[in-house]
């Protein structure tokens, strides 16, 4: 029933089920942009190629920055990333994407976990935000410590020196806990960016996979990752209002559904100003939504069709739920995902 | 096929280094003249200015004029590589290609300019050129061995080969047989009076038995000290310096008792 | 009696008199020499003892080794220094030495190749590593090789493509002009600003960062591109994500080593040679064709293995050049490329499963053993080449 | 044979000319090519050192960002070289003259087989082998010899330092030296090999009076090769090491490397932002390091220029 | 200070080329030996056995006793340093270090005993050599320049001043006056001369008379044929060699016109 051949306008409002569902669109959408993708990305394509037979959809994880970077620059017809476009490039993308510019939809939402590996502590850890950021500041440097403990009375802390792990590589995940940090805590007065601080000494390791298998190596370690790739790692259950949330898909969906859309740029903009210090019950807030970035307008019928035919792909439950399966990606709600059905159908052909 | 050497006020120099001073002299054709000297006066120098190997060095150069047949190899617009296809050298240390074999060493003026020669032609050139030298029966076997592989005076005679395989005009020997023993110095000194039936022969040699059989005409080439150029003491008929030199220090070198 | 020595015998530790300045007199060849079993015994004593002071510290292997070396180099010095004389000590001194960089230098490369090949076996091995393609692989696949231990699916194919063709292309590009700029500083150039600017610079290029050279690339393709598009008005739509752009990347990186050794072994060629056939009515160049270069072909060749393995284990440079593909792409000048080192790279830092990350993890270390036997392949083929045109052994 | 010395062939003078060209111009574009790196390097890199809306020029703080980075690379460059220069020519050494002949072909393979072993491989090896194993050498230095700056801070309990980074950069660069060094110490003329042993030499001896004054340059070549690759080496250094802020410790984390530095930052780096031009002004800087460091290279081996080997 | 050498049974190899086979000779000390012989005979594969240089080629090989007063060189357990200590040899080509000035060329067998020289002693070593070799005059003034930069003759008195620096008991020459000049051949017969009396000498020359002039002994070398290895036919007297010898191949090689 997804009839988004020939037409500029394509059809499929919200529930394009997948299965069965085959499309005409052929050619090749080349796109860049953030590794955490990679692996979604990997299932999406693959995905994608059983829908649409005679379409491929190449990526190269070159990076959020990169793939903005490769997007402006007309190399990629969309772009991957963890962090929204600031006004510059948005103004920018107008060379390319036309008088409405790029725009931004979710793709995913992932729970960024507080993950720790220590030698006695099996359960989930209750903390709340300023502990976090003393921890990660390196100022609470061993478990025992009381601020630790004050939430967690009934579990036996071991006297485990902290082992801080950070990113080693700017990266969006980085930028969103630093961000939760920096709003949600009192204590954290550092820079905001995908560059951890650098007067923080502490252990560090490349992508999500490097921190991940540091912190399992080693005892007394605590990181922040993709809640989907944290293994057996223990996690903290983050202090909101009077309770402790403990992440999942639903809790992370809750958090940004409570927050507001980025003013400014087009107007069918899907990029969210995530509110931290949310109160609501039962949200998660230290989220990271990944958005693709694609082009109002683009210069040929075909690279339109190909990725407006992929952009509904990804955010139609089938594509969801591949992602989940293969990469353990949190799926988007209901909500969201209509949402964004929508602005992706504003893509027209540059006349 | 032989030609004429007029050297005019030649003065060469290593950079700032004057090695060889005012040179005038007249080289005739078809004959053999030979340069003797003490060492380090200059003899290698001069022969090596003759077919404008000296250039070769760096900032090593050449003043005044060189004729061959009455053309200055050093005028300007004058292409080196012509002087030498006319001129060839055989160098006072045995140089042969380490990478090619007997047989490719003495075919390399040939196949290095990127002559075709069948089979036959260059197994011709070949048995002639190493026959000439002496060096034919020692070596047929091995043609297809390294160069390397010979002794010094062995060595030697292939560099020989090697240049008169070319056949040029003038024909540049530097102490060719100064590794040999007696019976190949004998052949070359054949092959010598050979060649200069076609060609112009200008050899170097410190053993004046040998320029007194070989040559016409003599070069007696002396330095007055260290750190002096060497100059071109006299020049005359062979018979004459070793027989009637007119100046002293001729008479002194060439009387000494060796050879 | 026969005896029949070889270049090794040329010193052998085994130390005899020696000549004290004042007293010549020596009365035998072999006086004081130290019997050959000693240092057998002394390396044996080097060992147990190494093993004693190593178990003091909690035994290991790497303080067993060390242990051990210090041990027996020291004393070998000491006696041959005490029975022999200081000459000979100091010979027996380096010639240990000497020894024990190679026993160093072979511990990490037994140490890297047996990471690479306990896991890259195993990959290796797999059916169709070496002859599928990624495409279809995802996370579930790889879920189910983990949980299920169904075969490890997916391969290097497209991978090994891209490499070889990126690389080959970066080497068509970067070896002739190596090697001519190296011959215009040895054979042409009389130490003028060019040549030195050259030298210079060439120098400076060897510490360009890799990434530096991708991105350099990127922009240099991209401006040529829309240069030439707006001249010629033709391929508007080329974009400049390509594998030759990726092989521009490389030579970038590859050109410094190529002048630089080439530079060293032509220069180390005897110009003696170089006159023989000047003398001989040869062309310049010519003699550097035919003379120069064969004599210093083994060098060379050398030198642009070095300069190849150098590039064609590049990730950073070929990932934003080339991108990155599940398929095999024969056209260089067409569409996306995937290279064996991004392949690893990217199947160890971002798994296709991320929770179930063993079978990328045995896919990278099986698509680095192949990168390895690729080079190891190149290296003898570069040797032979190099045997073929080096100068025949023998000779003084 | 031409009846003239100025009429030559004129196929070969046409040969020599466009041979030599070629040569020239072969040069010329390496100078144009890294004209034009140099070029966008400095193009892109403006915003570092100048913003309009923090008052113009902000050389300092781009220098205050810099200099640890400078520090590390150079650090890391130099354990490196240390490591790996003395231990290259003794391999070198091993397979021109002292190994037995016959396997001294098979031992240079052996050993150019680390040369082909891809960066990637070298930073996993680094990371996941060599770094954990270090960890009790760092204690044990720590606690023995913690008095002197490099060992005082704290040992890193991950074993990712720039000691390790410097000591895997030392294993990559060791083939590059050694393959240098061995073709030349091949090439020694024999000759003078025989006057040095004729006259009673031990083979060390020879080595120090013919080998090595023949070799000099071609050493330093190498030499400045493998240290252009340890400066300019990306994708190990940025597995193996775990960057931070610098520390004068060798055996705790922190210190970062320039080429790590802009791997691991450049691919998030905001398209047109400061921090994009930050990093590409620190690709710069190396350039000009790289610069500085083979400027000293070039003038200890024209020292010595008139005494030089071939002939 | 000299020794005398034996050979017994010396068979000589280059890998599975015999070059030189069944030698046995006694060469007396404090004496002069000439070898003589036809190019490519073995000469300098002989000489080059006699203080364990040949075995440096790859392949070449030794077999039989060649005793160093009564004394195997080649047993087992000798060290062919110590050996080359006690043989000094001056090589067919000349061979200075080009890397090292001419002072220090002379000084470099001196400076590998680790002899701390002072200034004076180390000039009085350097002019002594050099004056020995008929080479101080001429290179007084640029002892600090490299080796290289000499004329050939200079730099094959550079090379016998280099071996005569260190003393050693034998002394081997290959051709020394191969590229000297009268003067220069006529100061190292002298040196020669001298040398005798506290050294065993032993000369390769190619120049009969030079033979006749300074040795006491002549060995006389001959090779069948092609591929054939060189042997040793005759070894007397010299005067005897030269005026009556018992081979006719001796005689015939003597007998000729030159030298
Ligand atoms: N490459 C060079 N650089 C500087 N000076 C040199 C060079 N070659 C030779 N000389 C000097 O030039 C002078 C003449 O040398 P040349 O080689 O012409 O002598 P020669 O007459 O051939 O002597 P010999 O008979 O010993 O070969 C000598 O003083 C020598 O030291
Ligand atoms: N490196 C080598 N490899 C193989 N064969 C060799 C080698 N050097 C010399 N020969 C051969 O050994 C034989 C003896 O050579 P040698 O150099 O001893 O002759 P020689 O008597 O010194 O001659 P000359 O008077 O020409 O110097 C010759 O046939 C020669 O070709
Ligand atoms: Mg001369
Ligand atoms: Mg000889
Ligand atoms: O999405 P990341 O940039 O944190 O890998």
């Amino acid at each position: 029933l997804v009839g988004c051949g020939e037409s500029n306008t394509p059809a499929a409002e919200g529930d394009s089920e997948g299965e069965g569902a085959s499309s005409e669109v052929a050619g090749t959408l080349v796109g860049g942009g953030a590794s955490s993708q990679e692996a979604a990305m990997t299932a999406w394509t693959d995905g994608f190629t059983s829908v649409a037979p005679d379409a491929q959809v190449n990526y190269a994880s070159v990076g959020s920055g990169g793939g903005r970077d490769g997007f402006l620059g007309g190399e990629y017809d969309f772009a991957g990333s963890d962090a929204a476009m600031s006004d510059e490039e948005w103004e920018s993308s107008k060379e390319i994407c036309g008088p409405e510019g790029a725009f931004h939809v979710p793709s995913y939402i992932s729970p960024v976990a507080v993950a720790f590996n220590v030698e006695g502590i099996d359960d989930t850890l209750n903390l709340d935000a300023d502990t976090i950021a003393s921890i990660f500041a390196g100022e609470v440097t061993s478990w025992d410590d009381e601020a630790i403990a004050e939430h967690n009375p009934d579990i036996e802390l071991p006297s485990t020196p902290i082992t801080v792990v950070h990113r080693a590589d700017d990266s969006g995940t980085t930028e969103n806990f630093v961000d939760y940090l920096a709003t949600a805590s009192d204590v954290w007065d550092y820079e905001v960016s995908g560059e951890w601080p650098g007067e923080i000494a502490a252990e560090s390791a490349q992508q999500t996979s490097g921190v991940v298998g540091l912190t399992s190596d080693t005892d007394g370690a605590i990181t922040y990752a993709d809640a989907s790739q944290i293994g057996d790692l223990g996690t903290v259950a983050v202090q909101v209002g009077e309770e402790y949330v403990e992440y999942s898909p639903e809790a992370a969906s809750q958090a940004v559904a409570s927050s507001s859309p980025v003013e400014g740029q087009a107007s069918n903009n899907m990029a969210y100003e995530l509110d931290r210090r949310t109160e609501e019950s039962g949200a998660y807030p230290v989220v990271l939504v990944s958005y693709h970035i694609f082009c109002n307008e683009y210069p040929d019928q075909e690279t339109a069709d190909l990725a407006v035919a992929f952009g509904e792909y990804v955010l139609s439950e089938d594509g969801q739920a591949t992602a989940e399966a293969a990469a353990g990606n949190a799926p988007i709600s209901e909500d969201l995902r209509s949402g964004a059905m929508e602005s992706l159908s504003a893509i027209t052909v540059a006349e | 096929m032989s030609k004429r050497v007029d050297a005019v006020d030649l003065n060469v120099y290593y950079g700032d280094f004057l090695a060889v001073e005012g040179i005038n002299m007249s080289i005739d054709a078809r004959a053999v003249t030979a340069f003797i000297g003490p060492s380090g006066c200059g003899k290698t120098t001069f022969l090596r200015s003759l077919n404008r190997m000296h250039e070769v060095l760096p900032g090593a150069r050449v003043k005044g004029e060189l004729l061959l047949d009455g053309e200055d190899i050093y005028a300007p617009g004058v292409d080196p590589v012509t002087v030498r296809t006319q001129v060839g050298m055989v160098f006072q240390r045995p140089n042969p290609f380490p990478t090619m074999s007997l047989r490719e060493n003495v075919l390399a003026g040939y196949k290095l300019n990127g002559a075709r020669l069948s089979r036959s032609e260059s197994d011709d050139i070949v048995e002639s050129a190493l026959s000439s030298a002496n060096l034919w029966t020692e070596v047929k076997d091995r043609l297809d061995k390294p160069g390397s592989g010979l002794s010094g005076g062995q060595q030697q005679r292939l560099c020989i080969a090697r240049t008169i395989a070319v056949k040029p005009d003038v024909i540049l020997m530097d102490e060719p047989c100064s590794a040999l023993d007696p019976i190949s110095t004998l052949a070359i000194e054949d092959l010598i009076g050979e060649l200069q039936r076609d060609y112009t022969v200008i050899i170097v040699t410190h053993n004046m038995q040998q320029a007194a059989r070989v040559s016409q005409k003599t070069a007696f080439f002396n330095i007055a000290g260290t750190g002096k150029p060497g100059k071109l003491i006299e020049y005359d008929d062979t018979t004459s310096i070793f027989n009637t030199p007119k100046e002293k220090s001729t008479e002194d070198y060439v009387s000494g008792r060796f050879g | 009696m026969t005896q029949t020595p070889t270049p090794t015998s040329v010193q052998s530790p085994s130390g005899p008199p020696q000549l004290s300045e004042g007293n010549r007199r020596r009365s035998s060849l072999t006086q004081n020499t130290l019997p050959s079993w000693l240092w057998m015994a002394l390396l044996a004593a080097a060992v147990v003892i190494g093993a004693a002071l190593s178990a003091l510290l909690g035994f290991n292997l790497a303080t067993w080794f060390i242990f051990t070396a210090v041990i027996y180099v020291a004393s070998s010095y000491f006696i041959t220094r005490t029975r022999v004389n200081r000459r000979r000590a100091t010979d027996a001194l380096w010639t240990n030495l000497i020894y024990l960089a190679f026993a160093l230098a072979l511990m990490p490369l037994v140490s890297v190749i047996w990471s690479v090949s306990s896991v890259g076996i195993q990959g290796l091995t797999e059916p169709g590593f070496l002859n599928s393609e990624m495409q279809g692989v995802t996370g579930l696949v790889d879920e189910q090789s983990q949980t299920e231990g169904t075969p490890v699916l997916g391969g290097i194919r497209h991978a090994m493509i891209g490499s070889l063709l990126i690389t080959l292309a970066a080497t068509a590009i970067s070896v002739p002009i190596g090697l001519m700029t190296s011959i215009y500083l040895v054979e042409y150039s009389r130490g003028g600003p060019l040549s030195r600017a050259i030298t210079f610079f060439v120098d400076v290029m060897t510490g360009i960062p890799s990434i530096v050279a991708g991105l350099f690339a990127g922009a240099a393709m991209a401006w040529f591109l829309s240069v030439f598009s707006s001249v010629t008005g033709l391929l508007s739509t080329q974009r400049s994500t390509l594998g030759i752009t990726a092989a521009i990347a490389l030579s970038v990186l590859m050109v410094p080593v190529v002048v630089r050794t080439t530079e060293e072994m032509l220069r180390v060629v005897p110009n003696e040679l170089r006159e023989a056939s000047y003398a001989l009515g040869v062309r310049k160049w010519r003699t550097i064709l035919k003379v120069v270069l064969p004599t210093a072909i083994s060098g060379i060749a050398s030198g642009v293995t070095l300069a190849i393995a150098r590039v064609i284990g590049e990730t950073a440079p070929i990932l934003v050049t080339a991108g990155f593909v599940v398929n095999t792409n024969w056209n260089l000048f067409q569409g996306w490329m995937t290279a064996l080192p991004v392949y690893i790279f990217r199947q160890f830092q971002n798994p296709t499963s991320p929770n179930f990350s063993d079978p990328s993890e045995q896919r990278a270390w099986a698509a680095a053993l192949v990168l390895i036997l690729i080079v190891m392949g190149l290296n003898l083929f570069a040797r032979l080449i190099a045997t073929l045109f080096a100068p025949k052994q023998a000779g003084r | 044979m031409s009846s003239s010395l100025t009429q030559s062939d004129k196929r070969g003078v046409a040969g020599d000319r466009v041979f030599s060209a070629l040569t020239v111009s072969a040069g010329v574009l390496i100078l144009l090519t890294l004209a034009f790196v140099v070029l966008f390097l400095a193009a892109n890199s403006r915003d570092a050192v100048y913003q309009e809306d923090q008052g113009g020029w902000i050389i300092g703080a781009f220098l205050e960002y810099a200099y640890p980075l400078v520090i590390g690379t150079l650090v890391a460059s130099l354990i490196a070289i240390v490591l790996a220069a003395p231990v290259a020519v003794g391999v070198a050494l091993y397979i021109s003259h002292y190994a037995p002949p016959r396997w001294s072909k098979s031992i240079g393979y052996v050993i150019d087989l680390l040369a082909a072993i891809p960066s990637v491989v070298y930073g996993a090896w680094g990371m996941s082998f060599l770094g954990p194993e270090l960890i009790p050498v760092y204690n044990w230095l720590h606690e023995n010899l913690g008095f002197l700056p490099f060992f005082a801070g704290d040992p890193s309990q991950t074993g990712r330092t720039i000691f390790t980074a410097g000591i895997v950069l030392g294993v990559m660069i060791l083939p590059i030296i050694t393959s240098v060094c061995r073709e030349i110490f091949i090439q020694t003329p024999k000759l003078h090999e025989e006057a040095a042993l004729a006259l009673g030499a031990t083979r060390w001896e020879m080595i120090k009076m013919s080998v090595f004054p023949f070799a000099r340059a071609g050493i330093i070549s190498g030499i400045m090769l493998g240290l252009g690759r340890a400066l300019g080496e990306t994708m190990a250094v940025a597995l193996v090491l775990s960057p931070g802020m610098l520390t004068a410790s060798l055996i705790s984390n922190g210190n970062s490397t320039i080429p790590a530095e802009i791997a691991l930052g450049f691919p998030e780096a905001p398209p047109g932002s400061e921090r994009q031009a930050q990093l590409i002004a620190i690709g710069l800087v190396l350039f000009i390091i790289t610069l500085l460091v083979n400027m000293t290279a070039r003038w200890i081996v024209s020292r010595h220029k008139e005494f030089s080997g071939a002939n």
